[in-house]
């Protein structure tokens, strides 16, 4: 009895170790443990309906998500990793995405003369000015885009940049899945 | 050499020190029971004065002090069965022996062979205050007094330097400003552009864009043998995406690189994180130059 | 060359400190006099060799010499001489160096003083603290070596995070650490007793000076980072519940609950597996703390400035010190002799309550910590545990502990009466009772009457404890004068400590009780009535020049009753190098107010924005505090733990 | 200088990971409601949720562009009229559970909560063993005659080592 007692505090520190030891291992496997994963997974869109950015084309709102699998791309001209993401999204509606950006709290002006100099893959671009409906779309910040099946329903959300490799690999067969 | 004499002193002294117990002998101390009964005599004056003050009847510090007198009996046991039992008295005469020379050699080899790969004996220290003849330092200071002059007196090799004392001021904005000013006086020169593709890239946190990959397009065009417009092409393509061909182009600089080039470790690291990260091993990849095109 | 003989010094210390765990551990079970005693002179050569590390590493910094990487990172010639030198251990690399140099001070220190000790426990205890800062070194030279070079230097540095440079986060770090270093010393001690098999009372009051230091370090140095977060984080709160608080918060509840469980091995003789467990546990926490605040297990979202390959070798170290360590107490703990009991109303029932309580809120801290990272790497789910959580379990904690602490001193040894006890204490009941019954007629919350009543509860019953030893209006003056006199130092320390945490109680109750803020947009000459106090932005003086930032400062003056008090001189710094913002609040306190007042943003609008606080008794908190650390140093002087060696007796030549 | 430039790039790599934000802090008076009552619950709410993109604090202490933006959605729903829980839930909806700083009682938190109280019990069940153990002696009898000869030989034999206090 006074054994096991004494094994006691040696057993929960190994179990404590343990778990100390798959945390590293999955940090150096690439796992980043500070992304969570998005509770929209699986959900349909959050109500939304969003101003253009440039004068004359029509609002996008969710009721134009039905009958078409989208990727919604949430940029702004003044975040950084948005620069590096931004030569891709042509590789997105190569694929035969529907690509809308959602310009995250930004000046027009600037949201229109960075996509002049950056170049824009858009099929329509609109503004979230105050940053509610990114809230609704449980988004951190930008960027992250969001992949939305015909029926409206989320279901891909990448959280920072896309890179070329998640486009391949998960965005577009995905996509290609959706649309059947 | 009056830096190794140093060294050589140092590991001298620590080994006089450790060898003084070794050769000092044996005197003879207390035994263990002794500190004990330091400690339970100091214990049993304690209990005599909380009596004293009241604190405790004379039951009670009657009864308190047969405890410790048992634990006092208890230790004479105790250093009796210790005493019966140990057999060994001591390591010997050899043991001891060889010891010190463990110790006189052992720790010093010990520390000069670490200290050979790890320490850099050949550089001296730079005190801020002696490199008042750093031509850095004078430039640093002097880099507004500079710049009006070239504003004046516009000439390549001025706004070289002047690019260079921004970038070593971490002010990339305007050290790309004055490359810039550089490639367009000097014409074509690949050190310059290559200069003015950097300053861009860290005027962006290290995000290669189009500006700064026309830059190093063009220093590569006239230089192709420039590790740094080599490694800055690698790192474009892989913040393309293109990790594979990122690696490519760093294992053909790998091949030239001298292996005590300093950024040697740096390329290595890069080839091997970002291998791992694209998922392939690094040498299934063919090193391959940059476009010369592009 | 400086640079280069701290590189050296350093490396021939890793060698030195293998020898230190080494030889003596060989010395010990041989029984070898010689062997034994290269413990003492290789911790003196590991002091005198980490010393000059240490010292050539601050030089470089005094010096601004950019040819060593760690210097051109985290300094710059622009930085005023003090922060040059804090600067050594306002980063990983340098702090890391000083965790290693104090630990080299506590292996000399108990080299010098450790003359009372027998010599196989020093020797042992000697080796085991070799063995720990042979595992830093090698950390240290391997992942964080602060003297490498750079070639050619930069022609400055990259400068110091502006948050560091305040001399409350400058010094703060240094008594951190003398706390979690100091355990090690009573690790060590712990290991050594293991081996010999040999826990007794008499073990118990070697450790107890040893633990008693590291506990006052680790006491001032929270208090001083509480305090530091206080008046510069800029919203006057003191503890948030935070990762790395919780690591400085934990050894500490650990290193409380060994202080306690001390006295009775001392006394009884019993309780020793537990003890030792606590003191291993007590060290451990200091390691793990380092661990989960290094490696970048625990960080959250934006934060990539973490380490995996550090993390490992932190983790290696941690799972090495206490797995060997939990190993060997789980073989012979179970041989350990209990003592002589005592009943559970008794001062040493007393002792293990708090113990008990004090080790479960230590774990709920801990399970808190930790739990998030459990259901990660479980794949349940990632959750956030903040101050609600610690608050919910934390006070039901520590409520019976407080209640507990007035009463324990006055029950007698082995069998006591609560009875006479509560007599004893009558006068604290009343107080107690009356206070709650104020504080509850001034409409404050149940929570905070009943804080209030503790605090008073917890005093009182401390100052009628000083009064029942020294017999004070009951014997004549003289006779309490003699005993007061007679009383042991470490006494004094306990009523110090214990009236130093009633006091941070009431700090803690009052402030938040009663806070107020203000926040709200002010033009030059708007005013705001706050605490009895009307505040009134006088003026905003921009552009003002400091050593190495611009800052803009607002001056408010403060009148009560139309009379002018005084004036706060809140700032809003921009440092140049690295470029960024702080906020410098401005403090002022009169009993029972505590004015903070914080200068934000200029509006668009004009006019800017502005945080005004008033905060009673916060000071409290850190007077309470700094109390407690008083008393461990008054207990540190006691008498008892000077004894002297003993000098060759008949009982000499035994032992070799 | 090529070499120089290398290192530097090295240099900036750290100097941008450990860069963090500002410290002038948390609520802004254009956010604050005018209605004080709705006000104090607003910030009682927002102290409760965390700022998603720092490190352990509230959104009510974050300067964060997102927890500003939460702070105007929890005053925004407040004034439509949803309860506390519901705004809570509203933002739960969004992030999940992780922004709660004080995690719901269920299944996967069992061990958080229950966990304290569990160490406790641990702790009183231990105590009480330790009580009721047997092997202890209750009142240390007297010495016997030959004890007390044994120890008068041990105390005295030792009188030269004391209490001589270094």
């Amino acid at each position: 009895m006074k054994k096991v007692f004494a094994m006691l505090p040696v057993a929960v520190f190994a179990v404590l170790v343990g778990f100390f030891i798959y945390r590293l291992v999955l940090i150096d496997h690439g796992d980043t443990p500070n992304l969570i994963p998005s509770v929209m997974i699986g959900r349909s869109a959050p109500a939304f309906d969003l101003p253009p950015l440039f004068d004359g084309q029509p609002h996008f709102a969710a009721k134009d998500l039905q009958g078409k699998v989208t990727l919604i791309n949430f940029f702004a001209s003044w975040c950084e990793a948005c620069r590096a993401e931004h030569g891709f999204l042509g590789e997105v509606k190569q694929a035969g995405i529907r690509l809308i950006g959602i310009d995250y709290k930004d000046d027009p002006k600037d949201a229109k003369a960075w996509l002049a100099r950056m170049g824009d893959p858009y099929d329509e671009v609109v503004t979230d000015a105050d940053g509610r409906t990114a809230i609704n779309f449980g988004l951190y910040g930008v960027p992250e885009s969001y992949l939305i099946d015909k029926k409206g329903v989320i279901r891909f959300k990448q959280t920072g940049e896309l890179t070329p490799d998640v486009i391949r690999s998960q965005v577009v067969p995905l996509a290609r899945e959706l649309s059947r | 050499m009056i830096l190794w004499l140093t060294f050589a002193a140092l590991a001298a002294a620590v080994v006089v020190l450790l060898l003084y117990p070794v050769f000092r002998g044996g005197k003879d101390a207390a035994g263990r029971i002794a500190y004990d009964m330091t400690v339970y005599r100091d214990q049993l004056a304690e209990i005599g004065k909380d009596a004293e003050r009241g604190m405790m009847t004379p039951e009670q510090a009657e009864a308190a002090r047969a405890e410790i007198y048992r634990r006092m009996l208890a230790a004479e046991d105790a250093e009796n069965t210790r005493t019966a039992a140990s057999s060994r008295r001591g390591m010997g005469r050899v043991a001891r022996i060889v010891l010190a020379a463990f110790l006189a050699v052992g720790v010093p080899a010990g520390a000069f062979s670490v200290y050979a790969a790890l320490g850099s004996p050949s550089l001296p220290a730079r005190p801020y205050a002696a490199r008042a003849d750093d031509p850095d330092i004078i430039a640093n200071t002097k880099a507004e007094k500079l710049a009006a002059q070239l504003e004046a007196n516009p000439s390549a090799a001025g706004y070289k330097k002047l690019g260079d004392i921004y970038f070593l001021a971490n002010r990339y904005d305007e050290a790309a400003a004055a490359y810039r000013k550089e490639t367009g006086l000097a014409g074509n020169d690949a050190a310059a552009w290559s200069a003015l593709g950097e300053a861009m890239a860290m005027a962006n946190d290290g995000i290669i864009l189009p500006g700064a990959r026309h830059a190093f397009a063009e220093a590569y065009r006239l230089n192709r043998t420039d590790a740094r417009t080599r490694f800055y092409l690698g790192l474009a393509e892989a913040q393309h995406g293109d990790l594979r061909r990122a690696v490519a182009i760093w294992r053909d600089l790998q091949k030239d690189t001298p292996k005590d080039a300093p950024w040697a470790a740096m390329l290595n690291g890069h080839i091997a994180a970002f291998s791992k990260q694209g998922g392939f091993a690094p040498d299934t990849i063919a090193p391959q130059p940059p476009d010369a095109g592009k | 060359m400086i640079p280069e003989l701290g590189h050296f010094a350093l490396i021939l210390a890793l060698f030195v400190a293998l020898v230190q765990a080494v030889v003596p551990m060989i010395g010990a079970s041989r029984g070898d006099r010689a062997w034994m005693g290269v413990a003492s002179s290789a911790a003196a050569a590991q002091f005198a060799l980490v010393t000059l590390a240490f010292g050539c590493l601050v030089w470089c910094y005094v010096v601004s010499d950019f040819s060593v990487l760690n210097v051109a990172q985290n300094s710059h010639t622009d930085k005023p001489l003090l922060y040059k030198i804090t600067g050594v251990w306002g980063n990983h690399e340098g702090s890391m160096l000083l965790w290693v140099f104090i630990l080299s001070v506590y292996g000399m220190a108990a080299a010098l003083f450790g003359r009372n000790l027998p010599p196989t426990l020093r020797a042992r205890a000697l080796a085991v603290q070799g063995l720990v800062a042979f595992g830093f070194l090698v950390f240290i030279l391997l992942t964080s070596n602060p003297f490498l070079r750079l070639d050619p230097a930069p022609p400055n540095g990259m400068g110091m995070n502006p948050l560091l440079q305040d001399p409350g986060l400058a010094f703060h770090p240094p008594f951190l650490y003398l706390g979690y270093v100091g355990f090690s010393m009573a690790y060590s001690f712990a290991v050594a007793a293991l081996i010999e098999g040999r826990v007794d009372a008499v073990w118990a009051r070697w450790v107890r000076p040893w633990v008693l230091a590291a506990w006052c370090f680790l006491t001032v140095g929270i208090v001083g980072g509480s305090w530091w977060a206080y008046y510069t984080l800029g919203w006057g709160g003191w503890w948030y519940w935070d990762p790395v608080e919780n690591a400085s918060l934990m050894p500490w509840l650990a290193g409380t609950a060994l202080l306690h469980s001390l006295i009775v091995v001392e006394r009884r003789d019993a309780l020793k597996a537990w003890t030792i467990l606590l003191t291993i546990v007590t060290f451990s926490l200091s390691l793990l703390g380092t661990f989960l605040v290094r490696s970048g297990v625990l960080t959250s979202v934006h934060s990539f400035a973490a380490d995996p390959s550090r993390g490992v070798f932190i983790l290696a170290l941690l799972a090495g010190f206490t797995g060997l360590s939990l190993t060997l107490f789980s073989i012979r703990a179970p041989s350990l002799k209990g003592g002589s009991l005592f009943a559970p109303v008794s001062r040493e029932g007393g002792l293990l309550l708090n113990n008990i309580f004090l080790s479960a809120a230590m774990g709920a801290v801990l399970l808190g910590t930790l739990y998030p990272l459990f259901m990660d790497v479980l794949e349940l789910g990632k959750i956030s545990v903040g101050p609600p959580y610690f608050d919910m379990v934390f006070i039901p904690f520590m409520t019976p502990v407080i209640l507990a602490m007035a009463l324990g001193p006055m029950l007698a040894w082995k069998r006591g009466s609560l009875k006479t006890a509560f007599a004893r204490l009558r006068i604290s009941l009343a107080l107690a009772a009356a206070a709650i019954a104020v504080f509850a007629a001034f409409h404050v919350s149940w929570g905070v009457a009943a804080s209030m009543g503790m605090a008073v509860w917890l005093f009182a019953g401390t100052m009628e404890t000083l009064a029942e030893r020294t017999g004070f209006l009951r014997a004549p003056w003289r006779e309490t004068k003699r005993r007061a006199l007679g009383l042991p130092r470490s006494f004094y320390g306990m009523i110090a400590s214990h009236a130093g945490i009633a006091i941070l109680i009431a700090g803690i109750a009052g402030s938040t009780a009663w806070q107020s803020e203000r926040i709200q947009i002010m033009h030059i000459g708007d005013s705001v009535a706050l605490g009895g106090y009307e505040i009134k932005l006088a003026k905003v003086e921009d552009g003002i020049k400091g050593p190495n930032y611009t800052a803009m400062r607002g001056i408010f003056d403060v009148s009560r009753n139309g009379v002018q008090d005084i004036a706060l001189h809140p700032e809003k710094r921009t440092y140049d190098a690295p470029p960024r913002t702080t906020t410098k609040a401005a403090t002022w306190g009169d009993f029972p107010h505590n004015l903070y007042a914080v200068l934000g943003d200029p509006d668009p609008k004009g006019g800017y924005v502005t945080r005004l606080y008033d905060k009673p008794l916060v000071t409290w908190i850190f007077f309470g505090g700094g109390l407690i650390a008083l008393g461990g140093g008054l207990a540190l002087l006691d008498r008892r733990y000077r004894v002297g060696a003993p000098t060759r007796s008949k009982y000499a030549g035994r032992d070799g | 200088m090529k070499i120089r430039r290398f290192f530097l790039l090295f240099l900036l790599g750290i100097a941008v990971a450990t860069a963090f934000a500002d410290t002038a802090r948390a609520v802004l008076p254009d956010e604050m409601l005018s209605n004080p009552v709705l006000e104090r619950r607003a910030r009682k709410i927002s102290e409760g949720l965390r700022c998603l993109v720092c490190q352990n604090e509230s959104i009510d202490d974050s300067d964060a562009a997102l927890a500003h933006d939460l702070r105007i959605l929890v005053r925004k729903r407040l004034l439509a009229g949803d309860t506390d829980a519901q705004v809570k839930q509203y933002i739960v909806s969004r992030y999940g559970n992780y922004v709660l700083l004080k995690p719901p009682f269920d299944a996967e938190t069992l061990g958080l909560w229950l966990g304290p109280g569990a160490l406790l019990l641990f702790g009183a069940a231990a105590a009480v063993f330790f009580y009721r153990r047997k092997d202890g002696v209750a009142e240390t009898p007297r010495l016997s005659g030959e004890e007390r000869a044994r120890l008068d030989a041990l105390m005295n034999g030792g009188q030269g080592g004391g209490e001589n206090a270094s």
